[in-house]
C-alpha cells in the first residue's frame, strides 16, 4: 500500500467528521435552534482559535501548562515503570503496597486536591496533580506486562544468574514494554486532562484557566477553541509517542493480526 | 569426588484440582566431568529433574548437591538447554546478543568473540543479526545451544537439545559436545529421546522408569572417551547396548530389534 | 494489581499510610484544621454512613459508576477488537480518536448540562466516555500480542475472521482488557464524582463533599468523602482481581521457585 | 389564549387564589450558600404550599451550572450570583427574567481579609499582591475592583489568584497569597481559623447595598417565566415571605447549619445580610453597570428588561 | 489425480533489513491417500514450504493447486501439526478443550466422544482435563497430534510431530499414523529429521536441498502399504532406502554407515 492511501486512509473519517460536524451546526444555527449559541461550526472556532492560541497566549497560557504536563507525564512513566517492574515481580511489594495503590487509584483526582493544597499548596498543586493522575494506566500495565513474563524466559534469566539490573531491564522491561506503552498513551491524555483540571485551582493562566473562563463569560467559540486546542496537542503528542513506540518494539514481529492479515490478502 | 549428587530426590506438582508426583526418590551421582544420558518415557519427568537440579524449583522431598553443598537457588557456573527452546530465546535481543546475553562479566569484544566463536560452532555464523523469529525451529534450538555453550559452564544441562535439527546437523552437534565436553571438562547431563545418541554419548546412560520416574538402570558405556559416529555406532558393544538401554525402556526384556 | 491475597500485610500497608497522615495532620506538618487527621475523619465516616442520606448518595454514585463501566466495556470491547484486527478501521478511525481522547470532561460538563440535563445521564455519558478508553487501548494492545502461532493455528482449522476474533483473540486478550476495566473503573468513579462536584443536580457522594464544603471548614466531610471514594474503588479492584484470578488462572505468572 | 390572559390571572393569582397556577411542580436550581437560606425556610414551613406550589430544590454545584439547567429547561428557577445571568443576558443566549431578588450585600458580607502578618493592610497595599478570588468577573473580584478605583487605587496591578473558598485559608496560611475575598461563613471562618483581619469592605462605598444574588426563569415563547406567570407570581409571593422573615435571625440560622452545612458555633457568628422583599429594577441595574464598568458587559444592559411582567413586588 | 499439486513455488520473507529467499522453484505433486515424508537440512525451508501448502503464507512466486484449485487461503478440511507445538496449543483451554476446538461443526456429545478418542489414541487418556502447561514437552506434543487427528482432515500437514517423544511412544505414534491414514485414507505430508522415519512411513521421501529449498530427490518407497517396526526395519529394501536418503542429504555419493 503506498503512501497517499495510507495517509488518506488515516484522515478520511477525521475529515468527514468535521464536514458533519459544520453542516449539523450551521443547519442548527439557520433554524435557530435554542443551543446553538453553544455549538459554533467548526469554521468560526477555526478564526477564534487562530487569534487565540498565536497571540500572547502562547507564551502564558499554553507554554507553562504543556511543560508542567509533560514534565508530569514523563515522572508519572518512571514512576510507573519502576513501581510496576516491582510490584508485577515481587510478591511482598504486592502484598504491603498492592493495597495502598488500589486505594490512591481509586480517589478522583479532584478530591485530592485538599491532600496536594495541604501538602505543596495551591499554587504547586499541578504538577502533583498531573503525576499522580497519569501514575496509574503506566502502573496497572506495567504490572501486567512484570508478571506476564513468559515461565522459560523466566528459568532462563535464572539459570543464566543474571544481575538485579539485568534481569529488570533486560527481560521484564522488554517483555513488558508493548504494555508500557499502551499504559503510557492512556497516561498522555489522562496528564492533559489534568492539566486542565489543576488549572482551575490558584493558577492565573493556563489552558484549563482560559477555558473556565470563556465557559463562564459565555463566549463558546473562545471555549471550543481551546477544546480543540487539547485535541490538536493529545494528537500531536500522540503521534511523537507512536513514532518512539515503533522504534522501541522494533524487534516484534509487527503486528500478528494485521501482518496475517496482509500476507494473506485479507 | 561427585560433581553432583542426587538423594532420594522427589518432586510433586501441586494443582488446585489434585496434585502430581514427577519424579521420586531419584538417586544418583555424576562425576566431574562426566557425560551422563538421561533416557525415559514421554511425561516421567526428566525435565522436572533437570529443574530441580539447576534449582528452579525446589524439590518437594530429597536433595541435590553440587560438590558436596545442598542445591538451594540456582547453582553458579550452569547453563541449561531448555526443551522448550523457542520460548527460551528473547525475541527482542539479535540472535548475537542472545547468546551474549548472559557473559556480562566480560569485556565486549570477548562476549562478541565468544558468539562469534559459538555461533560459528552451531553453522549459524550468518544468522547473528537476526531475530530469533526470523529463524526456523532448528536453527533456534542451535542458538540456545550455542548460548550455553558460549557461557562455559562447569555444569551443563541439556533438555533434548538436538530434537528439532537434521540428522546430519544433529551428528555434528553431539560430536561438538564431545569435544568440548574434553576440552573443557565439562560435567553434562543431557536428556535424549534417541537411545543411540545416549549411547553415542554418554559415559553412562541413566534409565528412568514411566511417571513417576525413578532410576530404572544405571548403565556404563564402555566406549572410550574419543567415538565417530560411523566406527562407534558400527561397533558390538555399541549395538548391544543400545539394545540393552531399548530393553530397559520397554520395561520387558532385553530384545534387539 | 492482583496478587498475594495476604490481608495482613495489605492492612499493614493501608495502616502504613493511614499513620503517616495522621502524623502528618498531628504535628502541623500540614495545616491540621484543613487536612484533618484519620482519627476524625475515619470515625466521620462511620457516622456518615449511618445518614441515610449520605448512603443514598453512595449508592446512587456506586449505581451511575457501574452503569458507565458496563457501558464503556460493551462499547470498546468490541471496538477495540475490530480496531485491533483490521487495520485499515483502526488507520481510518485513530486519528479522530485522538482528537477526541484528551479531551476533559470536566471542560464538557457545562455542553453535557445543556444537552442531557441535569439527570444522572449527564454523568453517566461524561463517565462512559472517560471510560472507554483504557478498555479500548488495552483490547488494542493486546491484540498485537497475541501469539501469532495461535492465529496461524486457528487458521489452519479453518476458523474464519469472526472465530478467530471470538474463540483466539478474545480469550488471550482478556486478562489485558480486565486490566482496562480495572482502570476504567478508577476512571468513571472520578468522572462521576467530579461531575456531581462540578454540576450538581442529581444526588451523589460529589454532591455531598460540594455541598460541604462550601459551607466552611467541613474537611472532615470532605475528607471522609474521599476515603469512601478510594474504599469504594479499592473494594471494586478486590473485586475484579479476583475475578481475575478466577477467570484466567491459566495467565498467572509461572516461573518463579516459591 | 394562553399569553392574552396572562394579566389578569396573574393579577388575580397576586390576591393569594392558588387555583391559578400553570404549573404546580416547580424545580429550583440552588446552590449551598447563605443566600438561598429563607428559600428553604418558605419549603419547611409550608409558604410554597400555601401558593399552590410543590418545589423541588436541586443542589447545584455553581450559579453556572445553575444557569446551565435553567437554560436546557431542567429546572424552572435558577438561584444565581448576578453577574451570570446578566452577562448571559448580555450575550442574547435567551430572555432571562429575573423572578426574585435573593440577597443584598451588608457590611461584614463581602470582605477582603489578610492573615495577621500579610504585607496587606490597606486598600493602598493592594497592587502588587496576590488576592484569592472565586473566580474573574464574579463579585469577588468587581467589588473590590470598584471600591479600589474610587480609592484611587492601581486595581488593575492586581494579581487575582482563582481557587476556591476552602482553599483560601490554607492558602493565606503558607503565604501562598496575600489575601483574599471572602463572602459569609468565610470572613468568619477566616477570621477564627486564620486571625485574618478585613483589610476592607467590598460592600461600601460605590457598592454599598449591593444587590448580589437572585432567583432568574427564561422567557420568551414557550418558556417557563413566558407561560407560567401566575406559578411566578406565587413563587415570588412564598419567597417574600420568608425573605421578610430573615431579620430573625433564630428563624435563619437553622437553615445554614442544615443546608449550607456551616457548624452551629460558625452561624451564630456571620453577618446576615439584607434579604430583600422587593424586586427593583434600578437596584440590580447596579450590578450591570458595575461590570459594564469594568467591561465584563460591553455596552449596556437595561435591566428592567429581565423584570417580568407579572412581578408581584412594587 | 494428484491431490495435491506444487508448482514452481517460491517464497521470499521480506524484512527491514534484506529478504531471505526461504524456498525456491519447487515441483512436486502427492496423490490422494498418499503419505509423503519430507526431509532436509536445519533451516532449508520446510516449515515455509508447509505454511504455503496451508495458505497461511501467500508464496512469492509459483503455485499450490489442490484437486487441481489453486490455493487462496487456508483449504478446507486440512490440519496442521506446528514444529512448535507448546506455542499452538491455547493455554487457556484444557486439553480436551485444546482437542475439540476445531470441531465446532460437531454435536457436543460427537465433539466429546472424538477428543476422547483421540487423546486415548496417543497415550494422553488421563490428562484432559490439564492445562497445556501443565504437560511434559512431548504430552503437548501429543495433545498437538490428537487435535489434528480428532478433526479427520483429508490433507494433513505435520511438522516433525514425533521429535519430542520418547523412542517407544515414537513407533506407536507411527504405527497409529499409518493406521488412520489406511483407514480414513488422509493425504498426509510430513517433515521429519529423522531419516530411518521417513522411510519407514513414506510412501515416497521428498529430498530438500539446503537453502534455499529446492527438489534434490523424490525416492519412492516400495515396501508396501503394511509396516511393522521390526520386520520393517530389518528388511534389506530399508535399509538400502535409508542409506540412500541419507547419502542424499549429505549432498555427497551414497554412503552406508
Ligand atoms: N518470519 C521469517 N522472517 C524471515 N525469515 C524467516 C522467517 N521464517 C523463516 N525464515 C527463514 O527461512 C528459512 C527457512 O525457514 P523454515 O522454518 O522454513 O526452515 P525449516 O526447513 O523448517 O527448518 P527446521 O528444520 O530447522 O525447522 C530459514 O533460513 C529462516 O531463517
Ligand atoms: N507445572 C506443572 N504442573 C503440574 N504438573 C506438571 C507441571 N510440569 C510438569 N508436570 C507433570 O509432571 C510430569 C513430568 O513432566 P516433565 O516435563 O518432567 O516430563 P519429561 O520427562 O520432561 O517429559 P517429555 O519427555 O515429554 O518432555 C508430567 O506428567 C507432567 O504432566
Ligand atoms: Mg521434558
Ligand atoms: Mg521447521
Amino acid at each position: 500500500m503506498n503512501r497517499f492511501t495510507r495517509t488518506a486512509q488515516r484522515w478520511v473519517v477525521f475529515v468527514a467528521a468535521v464536514a458533519l460536524w459544520e453542516l449539523v451546526t450551521q443547519l442548527a444555527e439557520a433554524s435557530g435552534a435554542a443551543m446553538s449559541f453553544f455549538f459554533p461550526p467548526p469554521s468560526e472556532i477555526a478564526l477564534t482559535a487562530k487569534d487565540l492560541w498565536f497571540s500572547s497566549a502562547f507564551g502564558k497560557h499554553i507554554v507553562p501548562g504543556v511543560g508542567r504536563m509533560l514534565g508530569g507525564w514523563a515522572l508519572a512513566g518512571v514512576i510507573g515503570v519502576a513501581f510496576g517492574i516491582l510490584l508485577g515481580r515481587s510478591r511482598h511489594a504486592m502484598a504491603y503496597l498492592g493495597a495502598v495503590f488500589n486505594f490512591l487509584r481509586s480517589i478522583p483526582p479532584p478530591l485530592l486536591v485538599p491532600f496536594f493544597v495541604a501538602a505543596v499548596g495551591t499554587t504547586n498543586m499541578q504538577f502533583p496533580t498531573i503525576v499522580f493522575g497519569a501514575i496509574w494506566p503506566v502502573l496497572l500495565n506495567t504490572v501486567d506486562g512484570a508478571r506476564g513474563v513468559d515461565a522459560t524466559k523466566v528459568e532462563t534469566a535464572r539459570v543464566f544468574r543474571l544481575s538485579r539490573t539485568q534481569w529488570t531491564l533486560g527481560v521484564v522491561l522488554p517483555s513488558a514494554l508493548p504494555k508500557v506503552f499502551a499504559g503510557l498513551r492512556l497516561s498522555l491524555s489522562i496528564a492533559l486532562i489534568l492539566m486542565v483540571i489543576s488549572e482551575l485551582v490558584g493558577s492565573a493562566n493556563g489552558i484549563g484557566n482560559q477555558l473556565v473562563r470563556a465557559q463562564r463569560d459565555y463566549e463558546p467559540t473562545a471555549m471550543w477553541a481551546w477544546i480543540v486546542l487539547l485535541g490538536v496537542l493529545g494528537y500531536l503528542f500522540n503521534t511523537v509517542l507512536l513514532a518512539l513506540e515503533r522504534r522501541a518494539l522494533a524487534w516484534q514481529p509487527r503486528h500478528s493480526l494485521e501482518t496475517q492479515a496482509l500476507a494473506t490478502g485479507g | 569426588m561427585n560433581m553432583l549428587e542426587v538423594d532420594g530426590l522427589g518432586h510433586t506438582y501441586k494443582g488446585k484440582d489434585g496434585s502430581h508426583t514427577a519424579i521420586d526418590g531419584l538417586d544418583f551421582t555424576v562425576g566431574a566431568g562426566e557425560l551422563v544420558c538421561v533416557v525415559g518415557p514421554s511425561g516421567c519427568g526428566k525435565s522436572t529433574l533437570l529443574r530441580t537440579i539447576a534449582g528452579l524449583i525446589r524439590p518437594s522431598r530429597g536433595t541435590v548437591s553440587l560438590h558436596g553443598t545442598k542445591v538451594d537457588g540456582v547453582p553458579r557456573d550452569l547453563a541449561v538447554v531448555f526443551q522448550d527452546y523457542s520460548r527460551s530465546l528473547f525475541p527482542w535481543l539479535s540472535v548475537t546478543r542472545n547468546v551474549e546475553f548472559p557473559l556480562r562479566s566480560l569485556s565486549r569484544t570477548e562476549r562478541e568473540a565468544r558468539a562469534v566463536e559459538a555461533l560459528a560452532a552451531v553453522g549459524l555464523a550468518a544468522a547473528g543479526k537476526k531475530y530469533p523469529w526470523q529463524l526456523s525451529g532448528g536453527m533456534q534450538q542451535r542458538v540456545a545451544i550455542a548460548r550455553a555453550l558460549a557461557y562455559r559452564p562447569s555444569l551443563l544441562l541439556m533438555d533434548e537439545p538436538f530434537a528439532s535439527v537434521d540428522a546430519q546437523t544433529r551428528f555434528e552437534l553431539e560430536d561438538l559436545l564431545l569435544r568440548i565436553r574434553r576440552e573443557q571438562d565439562t560435567t553434562v547431563l543431557l536428556v535424549t529421546h534417541d537411545i543411540d545418541e545416549s549411547v553415542y554419548l554418554g559415559d553412562r546412560v541413566l534409565v528412568l522408569s514411566k511417571s513417576p520416574a525413578t532410576v530404572v538402570a544405571h548403565l556404563d558405556v564402555p566406549l572410550g572417551p574419543v567415538r565417530d559416529q560411523i566406527g562407534t555406532r558400527a561397533s558390538e558393544d555399541f549395538v548391544e547396548l543400545r539394545a540393552k538401554v531399548a530393553g530397559l525402556l520397554q520395561g520387558g526384556p532385553v530384545s534387539v530389534r | 494489581m492482583s496478587g498475594a491475597p495476604r490481608v495482613p500485610a495489605s492492612l499493614i500497608g493501608l495502616a502504613g499510610f493511614f499513620a503517616i497522615w495522621e502524623v502528618a495532620s498531628r504535628t502541623d506538618l500540614v495545616p491540621g484544621y484543613y487536612l484533618r487527621p484519620p482519627s476524625v475523619v475515619l470515625p466521620k465516616m462511620v457516622t456518615l454512613l449511618g445518614d441515610p442520606a449520605f448512603v443514598r448518595a453512595v449508592v446512587a454514585t456506586l449505581v451511575a459508576t457501574l452503569l458507565a463501566l458496563v457501558i464503556a466495556v460493551l462499547i470498546a470491547v468490541p471496538a477495540g477488537l475490530v480496531l485491533g484486527s483490521v487495520p485499515p478501521v483502526r488507520r481510518a478511525v485513530m486519528t479522530l480518536v485522538e482528537f477526541l481522547r484528551p479531551i476533559p470532561s470536566v471542560a464538557l460538563i457545562p455542553l453535557a448540562l445543556l444537552t442531557f440535563g441535569t439527570g444522572p445521564d449527564t454523568k453517566i455519558t461524561l463517565a462512559v466516555y472517560g471510560a472507554l478508553w483504557p478498555i479500548l487501548f488495552n483490547t488494542m494492545y493486546a491484540l498485537d500480542e497475541v501469539d501469532p502461532l495461535h492465529v496461524e493455528t486457528a487458521r489452519a482449522f479453518g476458523t474464519g475472521r469472526l472465530g478467530l476474533l471470538r474463540r483466539v483473540a478474545l480469550p488471550s486478550a482478556a486478562p489485558f482488557v480486565l486490566t482496562g476495566v480495572r482502570l476504567s473503573f478508577a476512571i468513571a468513579l472520578a468522572v462521576v464524582i467530579s461531575t456531581e462536584l462540578f454540576s450538581g443536580g442529581t444526588i451523589g457522594l460529589g454532591q455531598v463533599v460540594n455541598v460541604a464544603s462550601g459551607g466552611g471548614f467541613n474537611m472532615d466531610t470532605v475528607l471522609a468523602g474521599t476515603v469512601l471514594a478510594g474504599l469504594v474503588g479499592y473494594g471494586a479492584n478486590a473485586g475484579l482481581e479476583w475475578l481475575h484470578r478466577r477467570a484466567f488462572a491459566w495467565s498467572q505468572p509461572r516461573g518463579d521457585a516459591e | 389564549g394562553l399569553l392574552g390572559g396572562d394579566d389578569t390571572t396573574s393579577s388575580s393569582g397576586s390576591t393569594g387564589s392558588t387555583g391559578g397556577v400553570e404549573k404546580a411542580k416547580v424545580k429550583v436550581g440552588v446552590l449551598p450558600v447563605v443566600d438561598v437560606a429563607p428559600f428553604y425556610r418558605a419549603i419547611e414551613q409550608g409558604y410554597f404550599k400555601e401558593q399552590g406550589l410543590d418545589v423541588e430544590p436541586v443542589v447545584m454545584a455553581s450559579g453556572a451550572a445553575s444557569i446551565a439547567a435553567v437554560l436546557s429547561g431542567d429546572v424552572d428557577i435558577a438561584f444565581s450570583s448576578y453577574p451570570a445571568p446578566l452577562l448571559a443576558q448580555s450575550k442574547k443566549i435567551a430572555e432571562f427574567k429575573i423572578v426574585a431578588d435573593a440577597l443584598t450585600a451588608k457590611p461584614g458580607h463581602i470582605v477582603v481579609v489578610a492573615p495577621p502578618n500579610s504585607p496587606l493592610k490597606k486598600p493602598t497595599d493592594a497592587p502588587g499582591k496576590k488576592i484569592a478570588i472565586t473566580a474573574r468577573n464574579t463579585m469577588t473580584d468587581l467589588a473590590p475592583m470598584s471600591v479600589l478605583k474610587t480609592q484611587g487605587v492601581d486595581y488593575t496591578q492586581v494579581e487575582w489568584r482563582e481557587m476556591s473558598f476552602a482553599e483560601m485559608i490554607p492558602a493565606m496560611e503558607r503565604g501562598e497569597v496575600d489575601g483574599a475575598v471572602v463572602v459569609e461563613p468565610w470572613v468568619t471562618t477566616a477570621m477564627k481559623k486564620l486571625g485574618a483581619v478585613p483589610v476592607f469592605d467590598g460592600a461600601s462605598g460605590p457598592t454599598a447595598e449591593m444587590p448580589m444574588s437572585g432567583y432568574v426563569a427564561i422567557g420568551g415563547s414557550g418558556k417557563f417565566a413566558t407561560t407560567s406567570p401566575n406559578t411566578v407570581a406565587a413563587f415570588q409571593r412564598a419567597l417574600a415571605k420568608a425573605q421578610a422573615e430573615a431579620t430573625d435571625r433564630t428563624k435563619v440560622e437553622p437553615m445554614f447549619v442544615k443546608y449550607a452545612k456551616i457548624d452551629q458555633e460558625t452561624a451564630q457568628l456571620v453577618t446576615i445580610a439584607t434579604y430583600s422583599t422587593s424586586l427593583e429594577a434600578n437596584r440590580i441595574q447596579r450590578v450591570a453597570n458595575l461590570m459594564s464598568e469594568f467591561g465584563v458587559i460591553k455596552g449596556n444592559l437595561d435591566v428592567s428588561t429581565m423584570i417580568p411582567s407579572s412581578t408581584s413586588n412594587k
